[in-house]
């Protein structure tokens, strides 16, 4: 039995999952599912990529009725790996409405700066997290680059 | 001769020598790391880039002159005049030169002042080295050069030692203290690490040591701790500009000089060699030079040591055996084996 | 663990002085700035704006190079459509044309998607100037390069080709 | 006699800026001059061995001790903070109560008129292992028990 | 004798008169600036705003070595005259150094064991 | 199994330790000579023993990630060039690894092997590199490092050269582009390779006895023992994880490009140290050279690139899907997470991830480096092997 299979019934994941894309779990598992992933022998810590998905307002075709714009939104993707001969990479997402996942820093300590870094650009707050400073931005910097609604002020280089 | 007259007869050739062959150790350094490093060196100021140690003194002079605010200004001034000092200094008990007596005996010549306690004159010179680039560290205030100067005199004090006690080695043998003397013994014994009598042996393996001590001394690589500059930018030079930058740099270069030719007198005879008494200057110059190439082609093949390694080796290994060798020519002196 | 010194060193030490040593009687390898003879035929440093083959400039000022360049350094200032003498057909013009060498980054993309081979790539480097401006490539400066400097292999078709070969018996 | 008066004159005057120094290092660098005039000194009193002992012990090594002895003990605030000596008179008093037993003992010494033989290493060497030998063997305890002594004292407990 | 060290004393003034007259000579040849930057005169420490003083304790071993070396020169101060009478007072001086260095080698055994000699 | 000391706490409170100690905080970088770039450590010594090391990156930070939101598939391979600029090339193939994989498209088995043939000379080229600061590094600017960089440069500068005949750059190549490359083989090519592959292969010999040195080991054993399970739990890959005795290697256990038509021996050591990582990249550089001689031969005749080439800015489009992929540079797993349906009617990724090995190994460096001494902060940075573009990106 696969792991997928065996992970399958107890988080309640897709029965296959769509080519590539990471399976969405609810964000109370994310913990307890990554702790069954590291005991299954997927002990590497590949990486965490957080998302934003503000709200937005659907294009309304002609004679449609209006949608509701959509909530805003967080996704953290975590990419964790079975390193060895025929090595395999499991990926699953948690969606969130408030920007608060918990930490994995407990069970993986590259979760650390990953989760800092993450902290940094996106603004995602990683709870329990021993030391969530900014990592690549100046500790003084106003807002997290990486949101979609972070403003970019022009495009043309300073130098010009 | 009049004291005075005699030093300035010798003293000026020799201080010239000293400068020109440190101005000089700087351009050959860069050829010959270049050469072997199979690229050019310095290759454009003057016919073979000869006159890049001019440009580059030039250069030093006209720099700037920045004193840290927070340094202590007087002692951070006063620092760099020493280290050359006491280098060029230490150089005035070496003899250069060898004439023959009336009698057939060699005589060492070619010395701005045979002192009696030659040897010692040079080792608490040598001692004294330390201080100035201590207070180089301390006065800049700057934590890299404070780290610098502390490893500088825990690694100078340590090396000292077996520095001290191989350099007994050729005085046990020569039973004076004078390096004149001590170059007569070898006219009559041959060279002290390299002859056919069994004293050789304990001759060499102090030769070995006293260049390694030297070479700690002299801050070279791979005993290059203080001023390593993969970790502690450029020791305790961080925050010197100009020439202050370049009177360190001078003192280093003049000491490799110094030490290269101190090995020469001590161990392998000094100006002594086959050929008329008259070609002593040029045996001595040419000792030199073979030791001088040989502390630059170590300087560019090894790495360095840590300093702990190099606390570890001086103690454990260095300290021990430099007194096990002061003990073994003792008891060859006392058996009449030399 | 951790292994102490001890003076085997010294004869080790010998072995990379012979190794060292050795090298001293090797050629010296580094050169100067390289002439772009001695370079690779594809090399490519810089850039020149061409004519073509009816002697016209060959720009049709269409922006497909400065939409697709990646940092920004290529504005094109499209003129009024003139009827080509050599062809009698009606083609665009570029009235302004400056590419910004500074934050160039050599990506060869705008030759790629050039669909005139208008511009290309020379091999000589640009000299380094004294201003930020002596490294801006005016109109001016891009048509001079065309005769100045060798201009190297390729071109927005000769990309293509390459790329898209015509079908051979494959293998 | 001339030179020997400079050089008094310059050992007492470093000497009087080791204790009116208010910077630590200062302090210890002025004791170095001291002692490089006392080897001077040495010098014109025709013990050139005695002289290059000065410089190799005292200001090689003991100088050396004391700096690494400063740096051992300055607090955080460094030692640019001003450190002024205290209690002058009663410093002065005990100079003074030091500087009768001295003059005392200068004057009670007979006179051996100028030196003419330097006392040169030989001599001190033969002294050594001659009428000295039982001194010169308790010393090399003596540095022993220094030694140890140091290390027991200096050593940080092991945590 | 002192005519040697006349002449020694000369050279202490030629060496000494090497550092002053590069001192003197950029003194007076070098730039000035025109304008000075505060940041100019800060303390190095890598671009930096140093953190703490430079001028703090240090550890303890660094006064250990000066102290074992302090004693090592003092043995070897004793070395010098011995190794001048070795010819003379021949096996005697022998046997007493000999037993003055195994007194002072067993301090040396003491350090290293204890640790005191090694870095860590 | 050998014993490994307990692991540091990274976010030990400095407060906490012997009082009586003064310790010392140092900062070491930003401009600092061997850092590799522009990174700051500050150090909290004791004497000169490391009590704790707080890393603090990001001096380099470019904001690539928010770049690639802007610019299109086809743009950001040049950007990719920039992070690594000590192996562009496999950077390049690791981005469109990804691309690949999200747009859904196929590259011909000419354009694998001549990435596969590309990614091994950078390999090469990249450990020389690596050799040659290291022992800069160990051995200092004016010394016997100084003449190893100097040799394994000139090594470099052969392999720069074929890219160059390649590509027309040294550096900066972009040569790939989504679903294969853009510049075929010259002619002649291929031989050139195996002239050069000659002229290389005896130096690692020459390095080997520059390095065999008591010196070089006792700078580099025992210092920065990095166990295998923190390994993982950080996320090293490359050859520093393979250095903590941990048997994997993206090319061999998952394989991308043509790995699969060659067998990879994957060098391995078990020291956990700096050594065990010279050991490892020295072994690879070795294992680089067989595979290029054995794929040379395989290089088959077709086209280089699967779908159309390149003509007009949004000539990819993804609407949505989120992929990661990872590949092995020379550092470690270049991974990234894509998501599809970006700007530009979708021709722009929506969010692109990039996991940077060189992050990774920087982040092992607070459970490294306290109980070391200062000299030892440059034998550890220099064996993690970190390029400071890619870290901060």
């Amino acid at each position: 039995m696969s792991v997928y299979e065996d992970l399958q019934a107890r988080f309640d994941l897709p029965e296959v999952p769509p080519e590539g894309e990471p399976a969405l779990v609810d964000v109370s598992r994310h913990v307890e599912l990554a702790g069954a992933l590291k005991d299954a022998g997927f002990t590497m810590y590949v990486t965490v990529c957080a998302s934003h998905f503000p709200s937005v307002t659907p294009k309304v075709k002609k004679g449609q009725e209006p949608l509701p714009p959509t909530v805003e939104a967080w996704e953290v993707a975590t990419v964790l790996r079975r390193p060895g001969p025929n090595s395999e990479a499991f990926a699953w997402r948690v969606r969130v409405e408030r920007p608060v996942v918990p930490t994995l820093y407990e069970l993986f300590a590259g979760a650390d700066w990953q989760e800092r870094e993450q902290y940094d650009l996106v603004g995602v707050i990683f709870e329990n997290h021993p030391d969530l400073r900014r990592l690549m931005m100046p500790e003084d910097w106003d807002g997290h680059p990486l949101r979609k609604d972070y403003a970019i002020d022009t495009r043309v280089a300073p130098w010009r | 001769m009049n004291p005075i007259v005699h030093a300035l007869v010798i003293g000026v050739p020799l201080l010239t020598f000293l400068m020109g062959g440190a101005a000089l150790a700087t351009w050959f350094e860069r050829r010959f790391s270049g050469k072997m490093q199979t690229r050019w060196g310095p290759t454009v100021v003057g016919p073979a880039g000869l006159l890049q140690p001019v440009a580059d003194a030039l250069k030093m002079m006209q720099k700037e002159d920045i004193v840290p605010r927070a340094a202590d200004r007087t002692l951070f001034n006063l620092a760099p005049l020493f280290p050359p000092f006491l280098v060029i200094a230490s150089a005035a008990v070496i003899p250069f030169a060898a004439t023959i007596d009336a009698d057939g005996a060699v005589k060492a010549t070619g010395v701005v002042a045979d002192l009696d306690i030659g040897i010692l004159w040079v080792m608490a010179l040598a001692g004294l080295m330390v201080f100035p680039i201590w207070v180089a560290g301390w006065a800049a205030n700057n934590k890299y050069t404070m780290l610098s100067g502390m490893r500088m005199v825990a690694q100078g004090i340590s090396y000292e030692i077996p520095m001290v006690l191989c350099a007994l080695v050729p005085v046990i043998f020569a039973g004076s203290l004078s390096l004149s003397d001590i170059v007569a013994y070898q006219a009559v014994h041959g060279w002290n690490a390299l002859s056919l009598s069994p004293s050789a042996i304990v001759g060499a393996v102090a030769a070995l040591l006293f260049f390694l001590a030297s070479l700690a001394e002299a801050n070279r690589i791979p005993f290059d701790i203080p001023e390593a500059e993969s970790e502690l930018i450029g020791g305790v030079m961080v925050e010197y500009t100009g020439i202050k930058f370049g009177i360190f740099m001078l003192a280093e270069y003049l000491h490799t000089i110094v030490a290269s030719a101190l090995t020469a007198v001590l161990f392998f005879g000094g100006p002594l060699g086959p050929g008329p008494a008259v070609l002593g200057l040029g045996w001595m110059l040419g000792k030199t030079l073979v030791l001088f190439v040989l502390i630059y082609w170590i300087r560019w093949s090894l790495y360095r040591f840590r300093s702990d390694q190099l606390m570890d080796l001086c103690w454990r290994i260095l300290v021990p055996l430099s007194l096990v060798l002061v003990m073994l020519s003792a008891l060859l002196v006392a058996g009449g084996f030399a | 663990m951790s292994s102490r010194v001890g003076l085997n060193w010294i004869w080790q030490s010998a072995k990379a002085m012979i190794v060292t040593g050795k090298h001293l009687f090797e050629p010296r390898t580094t050169e100067g700035l390289r002439p772009a003879e001695s370079r690779a035929p594809r090399y490519r440093a810089s850039f020149a704006l061409v004519h073509n083959e009816h002697g016209e400039e060959a720009c049709i000022g269409c922006k497909l190079c400065e939409k697709i360049c990646p940092s920004d350094v290529i504005t094109v200032v499209g003129g009024p459509k003139e009827l080509s003498e050599a062809t009698g057909k009606k083609r665009g013009t570029c009235t302004d044309f400056v590419l910004d060498l500074q934050a160039c980054i050599i990506c060869e993309l705008c030759v790629q998607v050039c669909p005139v081979d208008a511009i290309l790539m020379v091999r000589e480097q640009e000299v380094p100037g004294y201003s930020r401006e002596d490294l801006v490539l005016t109109m001016d400066k891009l048509y001079a390069n065309e005769h100045d400097k060798a201009l190297y292999w390729g071109s927005g078709s000769a990309l293509m080709e390459m790329q898209n070969p015509k079908k051979e018996a494959s293998s | 006699m001339t030179a020997f008066a400079v050089i008094a004159g310059i050992i007492l005057a470093s000497g009087l800026m080791v204790v009116r120094s208010e910077n630590l290092v200062h302090s210890v660098l002025w004791l170095a001059v001291t002692l490089i005039a006392t080897a001077v000194q040495f010098v014109l009193l025709n013990a050139p061995f005695l002289a290059g002992m000065q410089l190799m012990l005292y200001t090689g090594g003991i100088i050396t001790l004391m700096l690494f002895g400063v740096m051992l003990t300055i607090r955080d605030e460094g030692v640019d903070i001003p450190n002024p000596s205290e209690g002058h008179l009663a410093g002065a008093g005990a100079a003074l109560a030091f500087l009768v037993p001295t003059l005392y003992a200068i004057w009670g010494t007979p006179d051996f008129g100028p030196m003419v033989d330097p006392i040169t290493a030989k001599d001190i060497g033969s002294s050594f292992l001659g009428p000295q030998l039982i001194a010169f063997e308790a010393l090399s305890v003596l540095l022993l028990a220094a030694m140890i002594g140091a290390i027991v004292l200096v050593r940080r407990k092991d945590p | 004798m002192q005519e040697q060290w006349v002449s020694a004393l000369v050279f202490l003034g030629l060496a000494f008169s090497v550092p002053l007259s590069m001192l003197v000579g950029a003194a007076l040849v070098r730039v000035r600036a025109k304008s000075n930057l505060e940041a100019k005169y800060d303390t190095y420490e890598c671009g930096e705003e140093p953190d703490g003083p430079a001028w703090v304790r240090f550890h303890p071993r660094y006064y250990i070595v000066a102290l074992v070396f302090v004693l090592f020169d003092v043995e070897a101060a004793f070395l010098f005259p011995w190794a001048l009478t070795l010819r003379e007072l021949g096996t005697l001086a022998l046997v007493e150094m000999f037993v003055f260095v195994t007194v002072l080698l067993i301090g040396w055994a003491y350090a290293l064991r204890k640790g005191a000699l090694s870095w860590q | 199994m050998t014993e490994f000391p307990p692991r540091v706490d990274p976010h030990f409170d400095i407060e906490e330790y012997d009082p009586e100690a003064d310790l010392m905080a140092l900062n070491m970088g930003p401009q600092h000579p061997s850092t590799h770039g522009v990174m700051r450590i500050k150090l909290f010594l004791d004497g000169e023993t490391i009590v704790k090391a707080v890393p603090y990156p990001g001096y380099l930070h470019r904001g690539v990630e928010k770049l690639c939101e802007k610019l299109t598939y086809v743009q950001i391979t040049p950007i990719f060039d920039k992070h690594d600029y000590v192996a562009p090339m496999t950077n390049e193939q690791a981005i469109n690894l990804a691309f690949e994989k999200l747009l859904g498209l196929e590259v011909p088995l000419r354009a694998r092997v001549l990435r596969t043939i590309l990614a091994e000379l950078q390999r090469i080229a990249s450990h020389l590199l690596w050799l040659g600061t290291f022992t800069l590094d160990i051995g200092g600017t004016i010394g016997g490092g100084a003449s190893m960089m100097m040799y394994t440069f000139r090594e470099r500068e052969m392999i720069l050269d074929l890219f160059e005949a390649l590509t027309g750059c040294r550096f900066h190549y972009n040569t790939h582009c989504p679903g294969g490359n853009r510049h075929d083989v010259p002619e002649g090519w291929e031989t050139v390779v195996k002239a050069v592959l000659d002229a290389i292969e005896p130096r690692f010999d020459e390095y080997e006895a520059l390095c065999d040195n008591d010196i070089f080991l006792v700078r580099t054993e025992g210092i920065g023992v990095l166990p295998p399970d923190l390994a993982l739990e950080l996320g090293q890959t490359g050859p520093v994880l393979r250095a903590s005795g941990v048997d994997h290697d993206l090319r061999r256990d998952a394989p991308y490009h043509a790995y699969d038509l060659v067998d990879v021996r994957v060098a391995v050591d078990d020291g956990c140290d700096s050594l065990a990582r010279y050991k490892v990249r020295v072994a690879e550089m070795r294992e680089s050279v067989r595979l290029v001689r054995l794929l040379l031969p395989m290089l088959p005749q077709g086209p280089i690139v699967g779908s159309k080439p390149i003509k007009s800015l949004i000539q990819f489009k993804a609407a949505a899907g989120q992929v990661y992929v990872g590949m092995e540079t020379p550092r470690g797993e270049l991974g990234t997470y894509l998501i599809g349906g970006g700007d530009q009617r979708g021709a722009a990724p929506y969010r692109c991830k990039i996991r940077p090995p060189s992050l990774h190994a920087m982040a092992a460096l607070p459970y490294l480096l306290p109980g070391h001494f200062l000299s030892d902060v440059v034998t550890v940075l220099g064996s993690l092997d970190p390029i400071m573009g890619e870290v901060d990106r």
